[in-house]
């Protein structure tokens, strides 16, 4: 039992984190911190200074481009990355697709897709969730009907995140609509130009755009543009259900929230003193930090496990549960620290006009808001506890 | 004992809540909700037309109400259709000049919107913090400070303003077009403004304003409280509902046990927080009115925060969109307890009686 | 909307607090304060009180010797009892068999049973669940058959509250096990002298006994006893199930334990100091007692809709489940405040040896772990939250 | 990083958890727990045989362990079987004696059993409200003051006493045959006692014993926590166990997604139990031990009142009874809070460092 980072370990956390020190401009960590929407821009300048550096793919293997990280390096990365208030890598093409196309793609996709995922070519998207199919992908409904050398795709995807900005979908398309539930489903990758895609903002309850419908409308793509085997696409969405959840606790966002919490209540006044000193709020904050110093250990412990047995075991969906429960306990109390300053809609008053509490709060209400979705998307907190139920439990 | 509504407020509940039903769709009050000036002056004319101010004033200020059942069947409707009016800068003004022996009928008739500016940035709950200073110059006073997040503020011509005067508090009076209002929408919707009071000058409305100002926050509290049980009505209905019709793994979500006794749970504290408001309202200008007050502010703030995160949680993606109602309702009573006062604010106060 | 009790009401009020002020002995009124297991004669004595002055059968109708009073009045009763720390009224023979007899029993069962219900002189406890049937009465297996005029009992019945006292025992036996469910069950009544009855004491949580197994074997009672319709038995279980469920709330019993709970944190020390000034502590109890308060309107509330409607709804349920968390979470705030006070097992250490804290507390942890009973018996909160689910929600 | 055991404490650990799985079967626990002396003499012996002190002492004061992993794979045992064994006093004896330098050959072989007089019925958590006093005499001591609730006082030989001494704290050791000592049986099983000083001979064990009380009493709440995960881990098991063989409505309660979800949310809370005890262990004896030994005692306290409580509820009456176990891990769950500091306590504790 040792708790430690080996010396090795602790030398690549130096490594990474005087690369982010240098590396990581101030414009975009304090974009980061202000907890607002990162623009495109920003967010590929960043990949662009990773990939530089060969640490864009973290979880590819060496050949593909990836660093060759063990799981405790790409955590430690993870949590430098948090701890600098580095922009998250967005998942789509290096998290999602990077992998499946290394396990199922072709040799062709392989040397075709991967490198300009790397070098930001294209931007890719997730088509996985339908309406009326949130959870429950197996009842999905857009249709791929083949014609000839191509694929002909009708129907709707949701909840698509960042598709605004995206130059490719991978889309999850039924092949064979007669055989039942997860058979009959296939893998299909969609240049975002064809015509017949339109794209539709989702406007989110704080106001936010992040997420879009996909509407297809006879929209054609090459036989080619299958991944893997036909009617054999739920095997690739398992693969990347129960893939790489090691950052599932989100721990080093947490670490930011009770941060941030912190300096709120020291700034916030109530009654004459600052708010931190007030026993009720404090209680609050040192329980939620209680249970992220244990969720920080038991992260561990499932990493330790995944790297001793070579794969994370269903313990990742306790992961998940608490882990969203504790960072939406972190937002909660930020917007309740805030009180009536947190009132305000981000944008409407900023140190621009008229000075209102800490101006880097003005995104705090929306985020409580917009953290709300963390226990519903990737399968939601009842879902994980399903899986629970009958994997650990037997019940 | 009695918990039947009278039949003058019985038929006030129903007409409001079907002029709101009627003429205020939701999709009606998302969109004038968050855009200046963050409500809708036409239907703010026909609110008072209606006698909406009237039922929060008493006969003696020309009113013919202001019990706090008056005030609870009011705000319960207006929670019920997320009703971003400006009511309850103009209720707790009222009460601050019925306190006052002030003429009300401007206010009361519409003609002069009001707003009361009592919470400070630095001391957003408590009375006694409230760092907004009154001077003496010639027959009347300045004022200086910051009022912050004066609700209704946006649209108000006259803003009544809580500042020390001498060893006390003492409500002014300020016209809008004297002092820097600066208007703003609100995450939840409706709006509200930042007054900066640099040597502004004002009209003393009544010195010696401690008593009368709690007892306009106990009145407010009680119209927060009914608007969030109006609110969680709907957005409990709305998730039975949900629960009811969306299908997954080819049944009704409504069928999944878990989902079943979080609704109930929902609702137990729905019910509770029904009860504490009716007590609120009953204690309302008694003597026990800011315990009461305090119990109730708490316990809505714990169960509004229940009903809007477990709602969003049991509808899924859905009531995490602009579109969807939910998410409407959802913000609306998660914010509202950052209204005169919060949930621990006011467990502190039930406590401070106990050391003794 | 008006909260007050009606002039009447007050002087019912007032003639209650004065009859208890002057009937109810102090070494009763200590017994109860103290928390432990009252000896039958004292329930015995205070019913024979109670009898005297024609307020023991709180419920039943004037013309079978019942005080004639309205929900509200019953309301009052016992609002004042607990305010008194009067003994609970042994419900078994008053408020279960009583109605029972006065709605489905024969004029003869009426005229022999009810009379010495009031005076004592029938103890009687209750036989409904079985194990294997707890929640779930329809699945109960004990048979009664019939063998010319009398019926043959066989089976068990479980937690027999005070069936170590009692002197006849109402029961729910299967007299068709051709039928399914709910059919084919009879309410019968049986002298718990007759050979063939075996009473074992089940031995609680914190070591009192209360409550017992009865074995039935070959016990023969006469025809006469069954009450109602042969195979009709199931229609007075639920009779009983809905009836009189207006204390279900046990308001009055909360208001003693939160009284108590901030009695010891006026006289017990944490940091120098007395614990009710501990912030963290009195958040406990004020959140407690805001919950209670609101709790006190909610039942007052669903009893003005009795009153009004004349028969409880579905919302008793809600009174049930949050009554008994309120309640349970008062316990545990008792216990908690004594801290290690509440460690010694009851009797173990008393004023008599060594002072230890407030000798009247010595039953503290004993009636937390006890009170954890309140969410599972009479239909437990889940099985509410069941009924709740069909009934208001319509789910 | 290597949350592995090192083979020799995996020995222990197996050795220990099966040694008690035979010889002190629940049934026994039961009988042996309620009834004087409160422990079994002969599975004392039996534990000291098998090298459980030694365990928990370091090397240079003549053990084989001590460190606070050495500790939690002790107690962890010792929690699955309920074990009632005055083994906690033994722990945070040797942790005094080890500070102090002073020889603890008889404790280690269990040929003298020593307790620790800690907590008083004024000051049950907090080391320096202590007021037990100790008053110079000729070259020795007399202390006066009471000691409440000595966890295995009522057989033990020596009760090493904390008593304000000049300016600080120090610790004596008092014979029990030279003090008025009356032993009883807990609500929880076990036994304890309260300890009556009046002007009793004590020796000194230790002056300015201030941080090696702290340190024990960090050693002591690593141990409740390890034993709190052992029970919580059992009484899981036992209720998940139950789901599935106890039917209600024809089918197993297991299937009642209600429950599966409770018990998800339990074993949620296990783990998180498990992992800042682990976190304390790692910390103990270091700069960061009291702040994790809070955090651990916080979270502990939690997790334990919603195990006991859930796994009564979800049994139904089965529970409720004397003679099933469950009923008797959770009687151990819920009292092991007021040991050492209870939830809030520590959550203060963890508190102090945000105001700075």
């Amino acid at each position: 039992m040792d708790l430690r980072y080996s010396k090795e370990d602790l030398a690549f956390r130096d490594e990474v984190r005087a690369f982010l020190a240098e590396h990581l401009p101030e414009e975009i960590s304090s974009a980061v911190r202000s907890g607002g929407e990162l623009t495109k821009a920003t967010m590929e300048d960043w990949h662009a200074i990773l990939n530089t550096r060969g640490w864009l793919a973290t979880i590819w293997p060496k050949e593909f481009g990836g660093p060759g990280w063990s799981p405790v390096q790409k955590h430690i990365f993870e949590e430098e990355c948090c701890r600098a208030y580095a922009p998250r890598i967005v998942p789509f093409g290096l998290n999602m697709l990077g992998p499946v196309l290394i396990k199922f793609g072709s040799k062709e996709q392989q040397d075709h897709y991967l490198p300009r995922i790397l070098d930001g070519t294209d931007w890719w998207c997730q088509g996985y969730s339908e309406p009326g199919a949130g959870s429950d992908l197996a009842s999905l409904k857009t249709r791929a009907e083949r014609d000839g050398d191509e694929w002909v795709i009708n129907g709707q995807k949701t909840w698509t995140t960042l598709g605004q900005h995206a130059d490719w979908i991978f889309c999850l398309c039924r092949t064979d609509p007669d055989v039942k539930q997860q058979a009959g489903i296939s893998f299909i990758l969609v240049d975002m130009a064809t015509p017949g895609i339109e794209v539709r903002p989702i406007k989110l309850i704080e106001g936010g755009h992040e997420v879009n419908e996909v509407f297809f409308t006879d929209v054609r793509v090459p036989i080619g543009n299958l991944v893997g085997e036909e009617n054999k696409g739920w095997t690739i969405a398992k693969f990347l259900l129960t893939h790489e959840r090691t950052g599932i606790a989100g721990v080093g966002f947490s670490m930011q929230a009770l941060e941030e919490v912190k300096a709120i209540a020291r700034k916030t006044m109530r009654g004459g003193k600052p708010l931190i000193e007030d026993p009720l709020f404090a209680a609050r904050i040192a329980q939620a930090e209680i249970d992220l110093e244990a969720m920080k250990i038991t992260n561990l412990r499932m990493l330790f496990k995944a790297q001793e047995q070579g794969a994370p075991g269903p313990e990742t969906s306790l992961l998940k549960i608490k882990g969203t429960v504790i960072n939406q306990e972190l937002k909660d109390l930020a917007r309740r620290a805030l009180g009536p300053a947190a009132a305000p809609f981000p944008g409407h008053v900023s140190e621009g006009n008229l000075m209102f509490g800490p101006a880097d709060t003005e995104h705090n209400a929306g985020r409580y808001f917009n953290n709300r979705k963390t226990s519903i998307f990737g399968g939601s907190n009842e879902i994980q506890r399903n899986i629970v139920t009958k994997t650990m439990l037997e019940l | 004992m009695d918990f039947n509504l009278t039949e003058d407020r019985q038929m006030l509940a129903d007409t409001l809540t079907r002029f709101l039903g009627e003429k205020y769709p939701v999709e009606h009050r998302i969109k004038v909700a968050y855009e200046a000036p963050y409500h809708d002056p036409a239907l703010w004319d026909q609110l008072v037309e209606l006698g909406v101010l009237y039922a929060l004033a008493p006969e003696e200020a020309g009113g013919m109400g202001g019990s706090g059942f008056d005030i609870s069947v009011v705000f319960e409707a207006l929670g019920k259709a997320l009703c971003p009016e400006p009511v309850l800068g103009a209720l707790m003004s009222s009460r601050i000049l019925a306190a006052a022996g002030a003429d009300q009928e401007a206010l009361l008739t519409g003609a002069t919107k009001y707003a009361v500016g009592i919470t400070e940035i630095d001391a957003p709950y408590e009375l006694d913090q409230i760092a907004t200073v009154a001077t003496a110059k010639g027959d009347g006073f300045t004022l200086s400070g910051r009022k912050s997040t004066v609700y209704g503020g946006q649209v108000a011509d006259v803003v009544l303003v809580a500042a020390k005067h001498g060893d006390g508090l003492a409500v002014f009076a300020v016209n809008v077009n004297d002092v820097n209002v600066t208007g703003y929408g609100m995450m939840d919707g409706g709006g509200a403004a930042e007054v900066l009071l640099d040597d502004t000058l004002a009209t003393l409305v009544l010195a010696d304003a401690a008593a009368a100002l709690k007892d306009a926050v106990n009145a407010g509290i009680v119209a927060l409280c009914a608007e969030a049980v109006g609110a969680m009505d709907v957005t409990h209905a709305t998730t039975v509902d949900y629960l009811k019709q969306r299908k997954q793994f080819g049944i009704p979500i409504g069928k999944f046990q878990v989902l079943q006794h979080r609704a109930v749970d929902m609702l137990t504290e729905i019910e509770q927080a029904r009860s504490i408001t009716i007590k609120a309202a009953a204690e309302l200008g008694g003597v026990d009115a800011s315990r009461y007050a305090s119990m109730a502010k708490n316990m809505i703030g714990r169960a509004a925060r229940l009903v809007a995160e477990e709602s969003i949680q049991m509808h899924g993606g859905i009531a995490m969109t602009w579109e969807y109602a939910v998410s409407h309702y959802a913000k609306r009573l998660i914010m509202l307890d950052a209204q005169l006062g919060d949930t621990d604010y006011h467990l502190s106060q039930v406590m401070k009686g106990y050391a003794a």
